[in-house]
């Protein structure tokens, strides 16, 4: 009995004890006819050697594809202490800290997670790590209306150059508490958000304003114009960041005049690996006035009863386990053993460190738009700053494009006709620190084979004139 | 301990992890840089082993102690589903990668799809929920769009019963609900006739537990699914408990609509100090049309994701991507492992163990909530006797508890039974040590009658002593800023 | 600088207080001429992305053929859980327990892992690990060399049967002290040591007489009639087992009418991964009247000062660190994280999981067999029982078969004619557990496949014939 | 803690590792097989990994403490070199794979040979010896078997100097030579006319460290080996303190013939509580033809196996298969990390964290072995004068120190200095872990005035108090046999 310590004498005492004929009796409190009968449709139990084998060959089967998509999970390279560290069974199978004299270990761990999240966006106060960064904006969101008293509205204006899965997310999420995401266009030459297009806003009643740095395709927003709007106008406003680049950029709680209200993002940069997409973290801040409207756990540093500093759970009361339906959130677990692993990743990287990987993500993806600049009739949409990851236009549609690349183990670009049906021809691409010159010579050539293929197929009309039209 | 920025010295590069040197990034105006370093911590490699190795072992663990937290199945995180869940391939895979390149990932969970439908008796289930908390707003969420879809709209209420956990109300308003509480019997089933009194066309659905948190079967389920059914709402199965009925009976049967399960407690995923989880979803015919996407399908030899294309009444994503994949795998991993034969030796021994615990301890004197029921896989004892006469509340036995090496059962929860301490010993753990946990009870009551300020000052053995809650919460430090 | 810690800061302060110039200053005791330059010879520093990619890169280009090689180095599974403990910093990172109130976790763990191993032998003692099992029958011949007082002649039989490794490792390191190994030669029949062939040295001063089980043929040798044999000739008796193996045989400790004296052997099947062929670990275990005679460290359960149990290194004046040249051996460092890991494999396994994982092997084997003797010409050479290899005569010379197989990703078995010239169509085969029914149909297939293509090719003598002439 | 043992119960069957049942092995007659089961503990997974687990954490190690264990080079053992040692591929390579299906393999240890050749200046290197005491057994039959192919039949002594450590006597012998140990002079360099007076015609050579165990760089080095040379005999560098050296000054270079390198020192694999370590050996060109195999070398594109058939001198094989593979990996992938530029610094900052140490404690009143030298990369305190006034002893100052959370330095070694403490930093430890072990035994020596049985009686806070030696080696209990 794999896992079940049980010798047959014990089970024996042990209904004695009980004073039960036999383990059955003990569902006797059950309905006779509510009881199933053997799971025919689950297998037979598998050694840990057969499971092994069955799931080794389809990992396997899937192979390693070489990857230069980003769109929210990036091939960043994890010093191998990370996760070696964070699967110790002590980090790895411990629950929620409740009872804090016996996890000094976790809550500490988060008290300098919280730290460093406050170090790398210049807020006051950070969570202690929400599910995804996409639930972390629907949190935020719910977060400012509940914050904002003196907007009446419940409007909140999104970006439509924001990740298109966060947008979606978050509308699922806080559409059920009649809350209007309104989207803001972008600007078809930038790819940013154009100050100008809040202009129509000004002076109406919006809740709050998101500001992605950098946001969907990569490019720098205009963050300072922005976050001085939004506190002209009334609004909260809320970044979404990626949390490497505030490695190099000017990190959120400094934008504008004041910086930003409430920020957040995903925190898979930091030492998570791509795994499919998840388990990731989404993390959350906030200036120190709004604390007690945010969602998620969060850790105090306090004195025990010999005046010892030792670290809790804190201000459980906007919590749902105290609150219960009056909590600022419903979440109760939530990513731990993701930011245990990120707090070892930036204490392994620091400031310098993580820069240094930042600086080099931006430079190998300006050397692959050289490479493909070389690749004809291909070439970057937008003409504004970026950060790590760049829009490519392909003289063909690119579904299939991407398709046949990753038959040749390329995994190209994420294809944003998928999610902006002006951008036909248009792929994302990324280039992280782990990308060779060897892989980006290798996705030029491999390009260029599949376009010259396609030569002969009808031409569609250019990306970019679609969207100017 | 001191903390990691404490061990911390302006200038030193001592990382093997990063490149040499720093790229310009001549591309980025400097009005998008920022003109400070970020405050981490700077430290050498070792220091950083050094630090979150000895920080790891001030953590009470599954993998170090008996952990009988009720309502959160402690038990034993296989290793092979970390090894497995973290093979290269999987660790390097892109979510974005397509369908084509990523066949075996998405038979794995195809599989794991086909498994929670079989131990649930539900007709479709959604992986992507990332937590029970998440599984719940997505069960609600389902429930509100098939009242929607309906045209059903003065729906307004969702019942919860008080035992219930506080993510189920708080999951419930995030819909957009109203919170209808109803109390449980004294008996520990829901008082029919309360749930009676609330019922009626206002009603959307109820949100319960079997067994509920209160550890006791209940018995009058498929009154309470008739009742709810009749009344036009629908019924909601918070899988918390799973465990404890694992191939023994199926939510399904009793007439639930809709489920979620916390793969991270009845699948043995490692709960990492807070998470991750995962909160899968499975619903009954009614409730297919609006799971939440993507899915995974069958596509004549091979699968593909379904997506909102596919499922135009979904109630959506709920993730950028598709949920906890690493946990899923996990999870997978460890059904495989148990298989069909597996599946009720769960709930068996996890019943077994339970009601061995709690007869143990009721001959030693202690008082059981519901000393005429049955124990599922958990039980609570309610400590009121002696906090009345001798002033040792269950916080001090429960701080007592880790003196003696064992993680305190849950607290104070669910809140209906007074100084209650909700006691679950999952089936992997051995029946001395069980023992061991009484032997440590008995000793600590004697403590509590000869000597009750040793418990009351509990504990002595940990890193800290009790720790001050109040001023954690008054004097907010949540950040380090530096030293003075 | 990866590693190194210290700011510059750091570095001054330092050389403030030691008085020192530079860092420089700190070698000028070195004669200047001496001094080397830079390394040019040693590559630049690579990052530890670089070396990933590099490392990985080329365990790639090795791939995972699919293995029927044993030939002393066996393919098991591993528990899961073995490694991820082992690797635990406290495990991996401590040194030899020195200061044993310091180290019980490393010592009782050793103790655990003496228990075990006598357990497994049926022997008094056990020590706590040799390099590996070649060198720990070197050292176990030493052992009885210098145990067995009445013996002068420093003669030690040993098997040809017996790995061909294992012999000239020991013949290498016991040469140099004027020990002769004499060869007993193997029945062309059974592959194994005929008793009879003993009869020969009946009366001669004989110092030890080594007998393996199963031996390199996978054959079962009759160890009672030799150990036996052994005792009533004055010699001390040897036996190299396959620890593995051990969970169903006759444990050394019962052969014969009294066991062996000694017994040694390679602990690789319990836990240990291939790796190439190291590091694992060499077992020694005797009686408990030999004990001052072994080499290497045992421990030993105590007390401390209050009289609470502990475990230290005890009998240290056998080792070098103590008697220095009249040490028993010159051992120091041994293979103790193998150790740990084989130790944790033990327990995860107990007794009846190792033997339902040996007898998986033994009718693993035996299916090999058959799907092997499905092919045309090829067959069994020996007739004896046997564990879970197996001596297979193709038609044609081994060595360029086993070579196309290799090319179609499968190690199809050890080429005999190595090391015994007499077999120069035979091949030593190996099924572990792992091997599914899938690999050995492919084997089979593939070996049709190859056969046939050389079905043109000039026949080889017969291996049996040559054995027997 | 209990013994594994005793948690066992009869007939528990736990384990997911194992198949579900025991095949038949009738093709095995009765009489080979074993009538009862071996004595092995029947436990579960959980508790093996709890009691594993837990037993882990009563070590000190690296990972979590300082280990300034002089001559044991405990430094950081980068966890990179653990994660590549044990790629997949890597881990199921079956070292008898042919090297069509080896290259990459063997494009490594191509790699480290070179590396290893340059930091050493040697003209060949092979990495097969297991570790060092199997690699100073290798050095030394080369030795031999070069004077046996010349035909100089006579010499049969091996000088050592009494500062050497037990393994440089203990392998002469092994390969059959007689030993004559030579005196340290007062300044801690060999005593050349102590040396000059054993030279002859017997003499085979010399084992050497340089800097030797007491710490300092011998600087006559180069008359030491002038004079070996001319009397026929030929010189064994122990590289075990190469640390000290790497990057600034080449054993090849001072006239060695004959090293052998602890890649688990030098080169930072992990010591593992014991081992393994790996010990190859280096030689000039005179040693060439006698190298052990296997070696690996290059073949036009690619690399192949060098054998005895290649190699009809070698001494030939000490290990089944190759050495100790995945430990040369570790030693590899740091090589790689540390590079042309960081091998120097190795040197550097050990030698510069031992002299920082050593003036700090000089200043706080401890006494130098050699205060007239430089330290090396470690040095020697004595406590002959604590010992004599205070009848505190060196092993009272080193268990004591485990109380202050430091592992112990090297005691008693190198047995010429009385009363000695060998301290060895390393390079990889910060400037405040050596100010705290500055401040541990400044306290310690207070301690020791003023409450001295505190001392004598430490450590105090380890999981055992001291251990009685005496009784563990009178009373040999080594292994457990059953309650009772
Ligand atoms: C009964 C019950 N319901 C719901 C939950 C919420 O699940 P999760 O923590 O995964 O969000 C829990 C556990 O925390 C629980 O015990
Ligand atoms: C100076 C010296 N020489 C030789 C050795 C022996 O090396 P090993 O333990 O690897 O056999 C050691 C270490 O133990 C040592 O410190």
């Amino acid at each position: 009995m794999p896992f079940i310590p049980h010798t047959e004498a014990e089970v024996q005492e042990m209904l004695a004890t009980i004073g039960a004929d036999d383990i059955e009796a003990l569902f006797d409190e059950i309905p006779a006819q509510l009881r199933c009968g053997t799971l025919e449709l689950v297998r037979a139990q598998m050694s840990e050697l057969e499971v092994s084998q069955l799931i080794s060959a389809r990992a396997h089967q899937d192979g390693q594809p070489s990857c230069f998509i980003g769109a929210g999970a990036y091939d960043h390279h994890i010093p191998a202490a990370v996760w070696q560290i964070a699967t110790r069974g002590e980090f790895y199978s411990a629950y929620t800290p409740y009872q804090a004299e016996a996890s000094q270990g976790t809550l500490q761990l988060l008290y300098e997670f919280q730290s460093m999240m406050t170090g790398l966006t210049a807020m006051d106060v950070s969570n202690a790590s929400l599910y995804d960064g996409a639930s972390a904006l629907a949190e935020a969101v719910l977060m400012a209306v509940r914050a904002n008293r003196k907007s009446k509205s419940r409007r909140v204006l999104v970006p439509r150059s924001l990740h298109p899965a966060y947008r979606r997310v978050a509308q699922n999420i806080v559409r059920n508490q009649d809350i209007l995401l309104e989207e803001l266009p972008y600007d078809a030459a930038g790819g940013h958000t154009d100050p100008e297009s809040l202009e129509r806003y000004r002076g109406e009643d919006i809740t709050a304003l998101v500001i992605a740095q950098p946001n969907f395709f990569g490019v720098l927003e205009e963050v300072d114009i922005l976050t001085d709007w939004a506190e002209a106008n009334g609004a909260l406003s809320i970044g979404v960041v990626n949390p490497l680049a505030l490695s190099i950029l000017n990190p959120p709680g400094s934008w504008g005049a004041n910086g930003v209200d409430i920020c957040c993002g995903e925190g898979q940069p930091l030492g998570i690996p791509l795994s499919s997409g998840g388990p990731y973290f989404g993390f959350l801040c906030c200036r120190k006035t709004l604390v007690r409207q945010m969602p998620g756990r969060i850790i105090g540093r306090t004195r025990d009863l010999d005046g010892k500093v030792g670290y809790t759970l804190t201000l459980q009361a906007r919590e749902q386990h105290i609150r219960r339906s009056k909590a600022t959130s419903n979440i109760c677990t939530n990513q731990g053993l993701m930011v245990t692993a990120a707090t070892i990743h930036m204490a392994l990287l620091g400031a310098e460190g993580l820069a240094r990987i930042a600086a080099r993500c931006h430079t190998n993806s300006r050397e692959l738009e050289e490479r493909l600049r070389a690749v004809g009739d291909v070439r970057p949409l937008f003409d504004r700053p970026r950060f790590h990851e760049q829009v490519i236009t392909l003289p063909v549609t690119a579904k299939q494009v991407l398709l046949e690349l990753a038959d040749d183990n390329l995994l190209a670009g994420y294809d944003l006709s998928r999610d902006y049906p002006e951008l036909q021809n248009a792929i994302l691409v990324c280039a992280t620190e782990k990308r060779t010159h060897e892989e980006m010579d290798a996705y030029a050539a491999a390009l260029a084979r599949v376009l010259s293929r396609r030569g002969e197929v009808t031409r569609q009309p250019q990306t970019e004139r679609m969207v100017k039209s | 301990m001191t903390l990691i920025y404490e061990a911390s010295r302006a200038g030193r590069r001592a990382t093997a992890q990063a490149p040499s040197s720093r790229d310009d990034c001549g591309g980025i105006p400097e009005r998008f840089l920022r003109d400070t370093q970020a405050r981490l911590p700077e430290v050498s490699e070792l220091q950083a082993v050094r630090h979150y190795t000895r920080l790891s072992r001030k953590n009470f663990s599954i993998d170090t102690e008996f952990y009988p937290l009720g309502s959160c199945t402690m038990k034993y995180n296989p290793r092979a589903s970390n090894t497995l869940a973290m093979l290269p391939e999987f660790l390097a895979r892109h979510p974005e990668a397509p369908a084509s390149r990523s066949q075996g990932y998405l038979a794995c969970l195809y599989d794991l799809q086909q498994i929670l439908k079989a131990v649930t008796g539900m007709r479709g289930v959604s992986l992507t929920p990332t937590a029970g908390a998440q599984g719940e707003f997505a069960g609600v969420a389902m429930i509100k769009a098939y009242h929607e879809a309906r045209g059903d709209q003065g729906r307004t209420e969702i019942l919860v019963p008080d035992a219930a956990h506080g993510t189920n109300p708080a999951s419930a308003v995030m819909c957009g609900y109203r919170i209808r509480e109803i109390t449980t019997g004294s008996d520990g089933d829901v008082d029919i006739e309360a749930l009676r009194s609330v019922l009626g066309p206002q009603t959307a659905g109820i949100m319960l537990t079997n067994p509920s948190t209160v550890g006791v079967f209940d018995r009058g389920i498929e009154t309470i699914a008739r009742m709810v059914h009749d009344a036009g709402g629908l019924l909601y199965y918070d899988g918390a408990n799973l465990n404890a009925i694992l191939g023994k009976v199926r939510p399904g049967d009793m007439g639930f609509d809709v489920i979620h399960m916390n793969l991270h407690k009845t699948f043995s995923t490692p709960h990492g100090g807070g998470g991750p989880g995962a909160g899968p979803v499975g619903v009954s015919d009614r409730l297919l049309p609006y799971l939440p996407v993507p899915m995974v399908a069958r596509d004549g030899d091979g699968y593909r994701w379904l997506t909102e294309e596919d499922c135009p009444q979904s109630i959506g994503r709920l993730h950028a991507f598709a949920g906890n994949a690493g946990v899923l795998l996990r999870a997978y991993v460890y059904a495989l492992m148990l298989g069909r034969e597996g599946m009720p030796r769960v709930a068996e021994f996890s019943a077994l163990n339970a009601n061995y615990l709690l007869k143990r301890l009721q001959a030693a004197g202690f008082e059981a909530a519901y000393p005429e029921r049955r124990a599922t896989h958990e039980f609570i004892l309610t400590l009121r006797r002696q906090a009345k006469s001798l002033q040792v509340n269950t916080m001090d036995f429960a701080k007592r508890l880790l003196d003696y090496g064992v993680h305190a059962p849950t607290t104070y929860f669910p809140l209906l039974v007074p100084e209650c301490l909700l006691i679950e010993p999952t089936e992997t753990e051995d029946m001395e040590t069980l023992d061991g946990f009484v032997a440590a009870m008995v000793s600590i009551q004697r403590e509590a009658e000869e000597d009750p300020d040793l418990v009351r000052g509990a504990p002595h053995t940990m890193s800290v002593k009790r720790l001050d809650d109040v001023r954690a919460a008054r004097e907010l430090d949540l950040a380090w800023k530096g030293n003075g």
